[in-house]
């Protein structure tokens, strides 16, 4: 297949059709930054961090979800971006309760690297009602709502790995929230396997294992990444045989 | 009824029946005039007429929407070589006074009368609503004999797809759902899809509080919806279309529904129309409470009965909609423009309005003007025309202050713009848009910054909480905008609602977030110094933050 | 070349910023030779002073007493510092914030609970212990903060970085790997 | 079935509504209304209609039946339900007031008639007295813009309508002041119930 070639912030890049912008940009070591998006699940482009600057567009578009295309010009990192980053930022800290010290993903979380990356030094948390409650009924894993950041990672790692469809988003707006099944406990909902997929997806703390304290994450981030593309390669290899 | 020739029959036949009565007592049984006690009159009247033995002579029909709803129940008497007269604000007593004096004596009852000369109707120039007031919407043989479907069977039976789409194109007709997106060129993009399975959704999802013009027209002319969608599925190849309409139109549902049936009977709709390989059949689908839902794919995933969460565009929906097929999704008031353009001509429609934006659009009028109600003007009118001539000016011998159009993804034009034409462009200009139509208009006593509070926290509950900027955004310049109303903002606090207008504006995903701001900005862009009145010193808004236990979620330091 | 004059407060935290401080070790020696500590929970001084140059302030605002010494703080210092997580987001002193009413939480822990404290509720009537505020705010909701020092505690290689900085009338900028919450 | 909980699982959990028309007589018009949509996973939005027609309001029990039928994850159905605000999950009182707070109502004043309502009747809005007598909701716009500011009092529309009228309407269809005041009232004005319609 004839690639396509692109500019990134002033790195000739040779692509792929189909590849997305973030992923072309990474092979230039240019890492824009993300929380939504993950390899091995869909793309939904809702965080909007990845927002980047394609020349001849009348507005960003997020790099997650454009495709390279012959003669792109993309520029990631333009003074507007960082300071919009920062300010998404800002907001995700105070739909939240973010508060690190206390947290199983302490220095293994994506939100407080984002942070530190793009210069985010002070916050206020105001989560909304329907993320107060922590629900620790799964034997093995818990879920602490107020430092989810709505990626829906896990909920698609859920549906489109697992096949489980157990996590799904429930409400609108400021009170959108995960729910399992019928927004009954996790440790009740009958459709879950217990497989972990979802806590080893998640950015932050929102999901963890039990028994894990501060700072104590363990679970790999790319076990779902790894999984998807270890299927796909073996699959082939079967049909070849 | 297989061919045109039946049609023409049916037309024919309708028009003798009705000119068989020497007058016709129309009265109006739109919603608006319905909840105005509209039904009691009309039973009024028809008792009167009955115990009068007046049966055989008058005919009384129960009409979709006259305009003026502020002075409904309204109730025209039309007599045979004579002027039709207009009674406002018509009562069950007023009714059988009618029928005692006017419908049996021939004497117009002199309280109660509008001229039909009076502005608010002799400036108007219905093309979308020519029927409105006219017909009885429970019955095709009305829509029939005014002209309905012939436009249908005149471009099945002798143009090609491509002449249909041409025609449009000519027009100039544009998206009368918010964007102004030219019809013609949007028939274009699916008619060369390649599908079996493309699909034409009339988008009835009026969101914009402030605005039921699109209700009307599928409560009051629903069979009009159905022509101009199958004249649009004839264009693009579709076979199959859908109309999404709120729920909170259950009557608009129950009309179409039965229009559906009336027209699958006499064979309108179905397999095999007017003798040819044409196949088009429509189906409801009704909403549950989303704003949202009016843009493109989040009303596609409605439809398919998920959460109305807009995904990203492209693959746009004429190449990948509704389950994957290509799809168009027109407005309900563009797809009822379109059987009048086909059966008088691109040239006649293209001639009304202006260079960029051909036609009429249908507003409803409403705030504080003496007159209220559904109108249909040409583009290029002034906005000052509207107000002052059709709206008969501000009510209470108030200042106009602004009007607002394009509800919560608009903006609002103060007096110094109110010569401004309204057309597509200039309002864009001006920092609104031309919206579905709605349009508001404020008084003196109306405080912008409230104004602008009311829209945000619209989007604020109507946003659907898939992408970050809108879903936090929003809420965040809500409590600004509330901290700002009630005397508890700092410079530094209004200075961060423009950053924020900034940012939702640009990096939302769909059109609710990155329209969200305008009203924000357009209040802000002309009545700044209402805003400025308010913010107080840093010193005070700590105290109040302070007692109140920093109940607003704003930050202090700039 | 006088000293420059530095006070650090202690609000709702846990002293562990001021720690951290000491944790800068020898480096207190040199530092003590730029600067005059005019305030501080480590020195026995009563009221806050005037005309301070630079404040360093621990802790978010909890009660009555930290909401007026913050104030004092901001009127009598050139600038103030966001000292630690607690300061700059209300971190672990801000998590009674989505429990609501303090009145609640305060019977239940001293009146109500099968464990209580007293069987009695503290009273600020009284003098001794100040009135919570119904929502534990971070410093910069209460008054303009001119630099924040993030971490919990932030490490003593950050508060070297930044009064470092702020010394030399500079405003601070840390590195990425520096400014981060936790 | 595309999820765990298998036609198995379902008759072993108690808490699904019954979907045999003999236990419950609104069972016998939501399998009606299943039958009508022929099952199809994408009538979920008319089926949760017709659910919220036949019993009211939603409750998790036949929110698991109509997962179960429709053969949809139960998760799916959870979020389109909540996505859509005219469902409701609890039962709504014996009179609705829904206060239009479309752009032309708020111009004209429909703030003041929740305010109105809400205080002459103790009942916050978006919510139902706790005697069940009353429930004040808000709605988008109801189209009848010309008629600002707009109520609807159970179905009926009061247009053009000022607290004090509203509040006349609401008592004249039988509910009284304050919830806790009723008691004694109760046995005078019991009897005008539905007047509305």
């Amino acid at each position: 297949m004839p690639g396509v070639s692109l500019r990134i912030d002033d790195n000739e890049v040779d692509a792929s059709p189909g590849e997305s912008v973030m992923q072309a940009a990474v092979r230039v070591g240019v890492k824009v930054p993300g929380l939504c998006q993950m390899d091995g699940v869909s793309v939904v482009g809702a965080c909007r961090l990845c927002m980047v600057e394609v020349a001849g567009t009348p507005r960003p578009r997020p790099a997650c979800a454009t495709p390279v295309a012959e003669a792109m010009d993309v520029h990631t990192d333009t003074e507007q971006l960082r300071e919009h980053r920062k300010v998404l930022l800002e907001m995700l800290f105070a739909e939240g309760q973010h508060v690190c010290a206390v947290c199983v993903a302490n220095g293994a979380c994506e939100l407080q690297t984002l942070a530190a990356q793009v210069g985010v030094d002070h916050a206020n948390f105001t989560p909304p009602p329907s993320r107060l409650t922590m629900d620790l009924s799964h034997p093995r894993f818990g879920y602490d709502p107020s430092r989810c950041v709505l990626c829906t990672r896990c909920v698609r790692a859920c549906a489109e790995v697992e096949g489980a469809f157990t996590w799904g988003v429930a409400g609108r707006g400021r009170e959108a929230h995960l729910v399992a099944d019928l927004g009954r406990p996790w440790g009740e909902a009958e459709s879950c396997t217990s497989c972990g997929k979802c806590v080893s997806v998640c950015p932050t703390g929102a999901m963890f294992e039990k028994g894990t304290s501060v700072g104590q994450r363990r679970v790999k981030r790319a076990l779902v990444s790894t999984l998807t593309s270890r299927r796909e390669r073996e699959s082939a290899r079967e049909v070849l045989k | 009824m297989s061919n045109g020739v039946d049609l023409f029959d049916l037309s024919q036949k309708e028009r003798e029946a009705q000119a068989a009565y020497r007058r016709h007592v129309l009265c109006c049984g739109s919603t608006a005039c319905l909840s105005g006690g509209a039904q009691a009159t009309q039973d009024a009247i028809e008792a009167e007429i009955k115990e009068r033995g007046l049966e055989q002579d008058v005919r009384v029909v129960a009409t979709g929407c006259m305009g003026l709803c502020s002075r409904g129940p309204l109730v025209k008497v039309r007599t045979r070589g004579e002027d039709d007269v207009l009674y406002a604000d018509v009562d069950a007593d007023a009714g059988r006074r009618i029928v005692d004096e006017h419908v049996a004596d021939g004497q117009p009852v002199a309280d109660g009368q509008l001229s039909l000369q009076h502005p608010f109707f002799a400036r108007q120039e219905r093309v979308v609503l020519e029927n409105m007031g006219e017909i009885d919407p429970n019955r095709i043989e009305e829509y029939i004999a005014r002209g309905g479907y012939r436009a249908l069977r005149d471009a099945v039976t002798t143009m090609t797809p491509a002449g249909v789409i041409e025609v449009v194109q000519r027009s100039g007709l544009r998206g009368r759902g918010g964007g102004g997106y030219p019809a013609g060129t949007k028939w274009g993009l699916l008619a060369k899809a390649q599908s079996d399975h493309k699909t034409v959704i009339a988008n009835g999802d009026e969101g914009d509080p402030g605005a039921y013009m699109d209700r009307t027209v599928m409560e009051d002319d629903p069979h009009r919806v159905l022509e101009g969608m199958a004249l649009a599925a004839y264009a693009t190849g579709a076979k199959h279309g859908y109309i999404y309409v709120r729920a909170e139109y259950p009557v608009a549902v129950r009309r179409l529904e039965q229009a559906i049936r009336q027209a699958k009977r006499h064979k309108l709709l179905g397999k095999g129309l007017f003798g040819t390989e044409f196949e088009f059949n429509v189906e409801i689908r009704i909403g549950a409470g989303a704003f949202v839902c009016g843009e493109e794919t989040a009303l596609m995933a409605s439809i398919m009965g998920q959460r109305g969460t807009p995904v990203l565009r492209p693959p746009y929906p004429t190449e990948r909609g509704l389950w994957g097929e290509p799809s168009m999704i027109n407005n309900v008031e563009t797809l009822a423009n379109v059987p009048t353009i086909l059966r008088r001509g691109a040239e006649w429609f293209a001639s009304i309005g202006t260079d960029t934006s051909r036609g009429t659009k249908v507003f409803a009028l409403a705030g504080k003007l003496e007159n209220t109600g559904l109108i249909e003007v040409p583009m290029g009118i002034t906005l000052r025309e509207i107000v002052e001539e059709i709206g008969g000016g501000v009510a209470g011998g108030k200042a106009f202050k602004a009007a607002q159009t394009g509800g919560p993804s608009g903006g609002c034009i103060p007096i110094k713009h109110i010569d401004t034409s309204m057309d597509y462009d200039s309002l864009l200009a001006l920092g609104s848009i031309m919206g579905s139509g709605g349009l508001i208009v404020m008084d003196e006593d109306v405080a912008m910054p409230e104004v602008a509070r009311f829209f945000m926290r619209f989007c604020m509950d109507e946003s659907c909480g898939k992408c970050l900027p809108c879903r936090a955004g929003t809420f965040e310049m809500y409590e600004l905008l509330d901290a700002i109303c009630e005397g508890r903002a700092t410079a530094a606090n209004l200075a961060r609602l423009e950053t924020l207008c900034d940012v939702v504006r640009t990096d939302s995903l769909c059109g609710l977030g990155q329209t969200a701001p305008n009203p924000v900005l357009s209040t802000l862009h002309y009545f700044r110094d209402e805003y400025e009145a308010r913010v107080v010193p840093d010193t005070v808004a700590a105290a109040v933050a302070a007692d109140a236990g920093g109940a607003s979620a704003h930050e202090r330091s700039a | 070349m006088s000293k420059a004059r530095v006070a650090t407060v202690w609000l709702a935290g846990c002293s562990g910023c001021h720690m951290s401080f000491l944790d800068l070790d020898e480096w207190l020696i040199e530092l003590s030779q730029l600067v005059d500590l005019v305030y501080s929970p480590i020195a026995d001084v009563k009221a806050f002073p005037e005309n301070v140059d630079v404040t360093l302030v621990e802790g978010a605002v909890a009660n009555t007493d930290n909401l007026e010494l913050l104030k004092e703080v901001r009127e009598r210092s050139k600038v103030v510092v966001a000292f630690g997580d607690c300061a700059v987001h209300g971190n672990t002193s801000a998590m009674r914030n989505p429990l609501g009413d303090p009145g609640e939480l305060v019977a239940e822990a001293y009146r109500d609970a099968v464990t209580k404290l007293h069987g009695e509720l503290p009273n600020p009537e009284n003098g001794v212990v100040p009135a919570l505020l119904p929502r534990v705010l971070p410093a910069h909701e209460v008054v303009h903060i001119d630099a924040f020092l993030p971490g919990c505690p932030p490490s003593a290689e950050r508060i070297r970085i930044a009064v470092e900085a702020l010394l030399a009338g500079e405003s601070p900028e840390l590195a990425p790997e520096l400014r981060r919450f936790g | 079935m595309s999820v765990a909980a298998g036609p198995g699982a379902a008759g072993a959990t108690p808490d699904r509504a019954p979907v045999r028309p003999d236990d419950d007589p609104r069972a016998a018009l939501l399998e009606k209304q299943l039958k009508k949509v022929r099952y199809r996973a994408d009538a979920l939005i008319e089926v949760l209609h017709a659910v919220q027609d036949i019993y009211g309001f939603l409750s998790p029990e036949v929110l698991h039946t109509v997962a179960d039928e429709l053969e949809l994850p139960p998760s799916r159905v959870l979020g389109v339900a909540t996505f859509y605000h005219l469902f409701s999950f609890e039962p709504r009182g014996e009179h609705t007031c829904t206060v239009c707070t479309g752009t032309a109502c708020f111009v004209k004043g429909a703030d003041a008639l929740i305010e109105g309502v809400s205080e002459a009747f103790g009942v916050a809005k978006g919510e139902t007295r706790e005697d069940g007598k009353l429930s004040l909701l808000e709605a988008r716009c109801i189209g009848s813009c010309g008629l600002a500011p707009v109520a609807l009092l159970d179905a009926a529309v009061v247009a053009k309508t000022t607290p004090e009228a509203l509040v006349a309407a609401i008592r004249k269809v039988g509910v009284n002041g304050e919830a806790v005041a009723d008691d004694a009232a109760d046995a005078t004005a019991g009897s005008d119930e539905g007047g509305a319609a």
